[in-house]
């Protein structure tokens, strides 16, 4: 395992105190794992916290800040934050208005958020829980612990966090934050596997010439191995598994999310989302909005995930109001 | 079971978590993310310490103590799994000491508690799979008069058959569901642990003669 | 080599064709090879174009925009620009004012850059060229080409480009561009190689265990081979190696920026800058500004660099400027 | 040498250069940045187009046509001094043909311009290496009168042994010079190609007779 790493122990804890001397604007309690702006939080505004494991940089601790989210508590790698940890950020997040939690559909996440809820419920917290499933590479049965929550939860902590300093009301924030999940779907590729401190190899070994497919972010293995080919190829599969699963409805244009899975050049997704743009051409599909780049990373995976997100012109207004996180910014 | 063998078993579950560590992440590696050894470690580490430090007036104390340990250390899928059975079972065991009968229904409340939050049936490829069977031989041998010790070793025998046959199941429940077809082939890292356990309190008991 | 890629000959036009179809603000001309704004050249203000090879993006093409570059040309992987983009590059970015050139120190940028500049100057457009030379893994001496250009170019197109909105002449705009990279100073670790599509594996072998110390951006060897340690000792040598060439003079604060060479997670680079904060602040200098991210890249190389530039009041302030690229964008 | 034959030498080095890319950018990786092949690929594939398409009025132009083609198309280090080599010499080739003589000073002009352009000495390890003594040979033989196949012939020779010489020095210019010491032991690139350019001509003008 190569990484600049003191210790696998150490890790998380190294990390978070780098980030925390990058953002003076930011507070991070090392002792117990939560990010939050360093100014409190915002009077009056209904509060949005995010967490799940860590090594999805930056995703969420990145994601704290003006017109996103309130706190983030990040995890032990790829494992879910625990109880506690999430009490701690929804009570850092409350003004007296709630929280609405935005939680990636993973067993444990679920355990453990909703356990926090419970407490924080306890406490006298108001608090709404947004699940986020958009990876259309799981199958979403009874027989499945259902679809993983994958790239859609940067759009659902954006908008939803937009909604927030809009003004909007727990219930509401929360009910966009759903509007976008359920609009959204991902679907993602994977060239290597990723390597977590703790295991100190890649989570599955991949041939030379071959791809993992319907990859979550986990370093688990996705649904097939197939040979590589041209990216064109990939990417069309990519995006059918897609619009099979969800076409956008009438008045709708997407959002288009090309996400790096962190080993993958930028030169790269740009080609992928060339791509992407040329065959929603083809179909007549209108990209409104798009980001490209490194978001929901899985290490130093090197792969992409594609999220399409059919928005109309509200969510597009949202998505379109300014944000300023150490990992999103603009128009502030 | 006295608060002693209760603390003994924590601490021997902590020793085997940790020698077995890289094992049960490799197992969770195949079919998962990797961390369920590390996950363990953890949490088990940080209970036999929270109990070696507690003043226990019953032996469900410290099975509670060990379970929102693991809650609040452990997190993934197998913190509030195993720590919320482990509270179900220690509140059930108001006395200083119990016997096999109380013990059988505290770990039934446990098995309950996993299900519950879970979801799993038996063959979904879980740790229910070692922990059903497990509770199912224990009672049985309980309810036939035997000892602590010898229940043990039969919920042990159990456990490892179940998380041995967990091996073929495809998963429908956890990560593992998410590969479908490919969860074929690898026991589930959950039962494994689950053994692990079963077979830390028989060898536990058996010490304590 | 396991890329999302059509083909090495038309890897990049397709990824530029993504860049385009990714940034309908920008305007890309697929044929020369030259990325513009889409409104064109700034009407009184000094231009700023810079180029290099490819393979380093966001570097130069995701700086492009308001605040940043008028115009970039990249060349093929790893490739300086010829001429004939260079030329065009700069006449779009010319409003009359003039037109500043940022140029890596590499004998072809400087040579294609200088045949282009002596073009331009013959069409009558007034060109000022800073050569960026920040890497202290080089030694700078007559037996060598002079330092590498690297980090310290983002300093360099930011602080100038602010410069320029600020209104400053040509030979201003210059000269503040040529103080930050007096200022600057680099050093680079590899973990991996990068792989171009041409080459189609990486461009050394490195053993498990080893690192390549003081490498450039180009997938070059670097200065020695070494064995990975933990991140805390490669840190400071990387940070002895910099101070040690040019410590912060009076009345300065420095800018410092750890950059991700393409295949690290976000994580580590924290990590690492984790590190430098705390070395720089046992010797008592003081970071007035902070970047952790993937700014100058070698394709998929696992690494990265730091750079430290003495910054007094002014060019803090020109970097705390507004800018809106697709690399790099805040206060607007 | 005549129009024809200027023809016939680019054409052959855009064939030998496209044969030799892989080994060409093999030697830029081990010390540089792995591109020259392609980069001279490039080159020369678009020049043998270009001249094959023009209507020259002397050999000259054939040779200016071909180093401008370089420059605009190649970008890097060798781009900018090949080409500016080719344009520099062909201007001093006005007629529709040239004698050995005249060719030995247009490629000394050549020579010239890559000096200035890059400040190599001989020893630097770069195509000068190369260069240096393949116009050498060949001022030497066409002095003696010799024709230009002989000539070429032994500047072909004269430019091998340099390129193959440059392999235990250290670089002192362009990329390999970063290197320091490491950059011995491996034969330069552009000292390479610049041997496979005079081969080419060698070739060509045997096979015009
Ligand atoms: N719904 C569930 N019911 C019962 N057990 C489960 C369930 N989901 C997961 N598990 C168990 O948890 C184990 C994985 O634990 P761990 O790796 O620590 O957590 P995570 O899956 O969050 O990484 C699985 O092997 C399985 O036995
Ligand atoms: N200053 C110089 N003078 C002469 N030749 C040089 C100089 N710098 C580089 N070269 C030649 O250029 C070759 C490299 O060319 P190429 O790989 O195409 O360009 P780049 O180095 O820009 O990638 C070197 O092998 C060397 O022979
Ligand atoms: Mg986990
Ligand atoms: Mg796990
Ligand atoms: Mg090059
Ligand atoms: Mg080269």
């Amino acid at each position: 395992m190569k990484k600049f790493l003191n210790s696998a122990d150490t890790y998380l804890t190294d990390a978070l105190a780098g980030f925390a001397a990058a953002h003076p604007d930011l507070a991070v309690d090392l002792e117990n794992r939560v990010v939050t702006r360093a100014r409190g939080a915002v009077p009056g505004k209904v509060g949005l916290v995010s967490g799940g494991g860590s090594g999805h940089e930056p995703l969420h601790t990145g994601f704290v800040g003006e017109g996103m989210l309130d706190a983030a508590c990040p995890g032990e790698v790829f494992t879910s934050p625990v109880p506690d940890q999430v009490v701690a950020a929804v009570r850092a997040a409350d003004s007296g208005a709630g929280v609405v939690l935005v939680v990636k559909n993973y067993t444990g996440d679920v355990m453990n958020f909703d356990l926090a809820a419970e407490l924080a419920g306890d406490e006298g917290v108001r608090v709404e829980t947004v699940l986020v499933d958009d990876d259309v590479a799981v199958q979403d049965s009874t027989f499945t612990a259902g679809r993983r929550g994958t790239g859609a939860t940067l759009l659902v902590e954006k908008i939803a966090g937009a909604a927030a300093v809009r003004g909007d009301s727990l219930e509401a924030v929360a009910e966009i934050g759903r509007r976008v999940n359920a609009a959204s779907r991902s679907f993602a590729v994977a060239l290597t596997a990723g390597t977590t401190p703790e295991a100190g190899r890649p989570g599955f070994d991949l041939p030379a010439d071959e791809i993992e497919v319907g990859v979550g972010i986990h370093g688990e293995p996705g649904r097939r191995r197939e040979k590589l080919r041209p990216a064109r190829e990939i990417v069309a599969d990519m995006v059918e598994a897609i619009l099979e699963d969800r076409a956008p409805g009438a008045g709708e244009e997407v959002i288009a999310l090309v996400n790096g899975l962190g080993g993958t050049p930028l030169s790269e997704l740009y080609l992928v989302y060339g791509e992407v743009a040329r065959l929603l051409g083809e179909r007549g599909v209108r990209i409104s909005r798009s980001l490209v780049g490194d978001y929901v990373t899985s290490l130093d995976m090197a792969g992409c995930s594609v999220t399409l997100c059919g928005a109309d012109a509200e969510l597009v207004e949202l998505w379109d109001a300014p944000v300023s996180t150490p990992g999103l910014r603009w128009g502030m | 079971m006295d608060i002693e063998l209760a603390r003994a078993w924590v601490r021997a579950v902590a020793v085997a978590v940790e020698k077995d560590r890289e094992l049960l992440s490799d197992l969770d590696a195949a079919i998962g993310d990797g961390d369920h050894g590390g996950n363990l470690n953890r949490g088990f580490a940080a209970a036999a310490e929270a109990v070696a430090a507690l003043q226990p007036g019953s032996v469900g104390e410290v099975l509670v103590k060990t379970g929102t340990t693991l809650v609040s250390k452990v997190g993934g899928a197998s913190g509030p799994l195993y720590g919320s059975a482990l509270r179900a079972a220690g509140k059930r065991l108001t006395g200083e000491s119990a016997d096999p009968g109380e013990v059988a229904a505290a770990l039934a409340a446990g098995l309950e508690e996993v299900r519950r939050l879970g979801g799993a049936q038996p063959g979904d490829k879980t740790m229910v799979d070692a922990y059903a069977p497990a509770v199912e031989a224990f009672t049985e041998a309980a309810g036939r008069g035997a000892a602590l010790a010898e229940a043990a070793q039969a919920a042990a025998t159990a456990a490892e058959d179940g998380a041995r046959a967990t091996e073929p199941l495809q998963a429908r429940k956890g990560r593992a569901s998410y590969l479908g077809e490919r969860s074929k082939g690898h026991e589930d890292p959950g039962a494994v642990s689950t053994a692990m356990i079963f077979r830390a309190l028989a060898d536990t008991a058996a010490a304590a003669g």
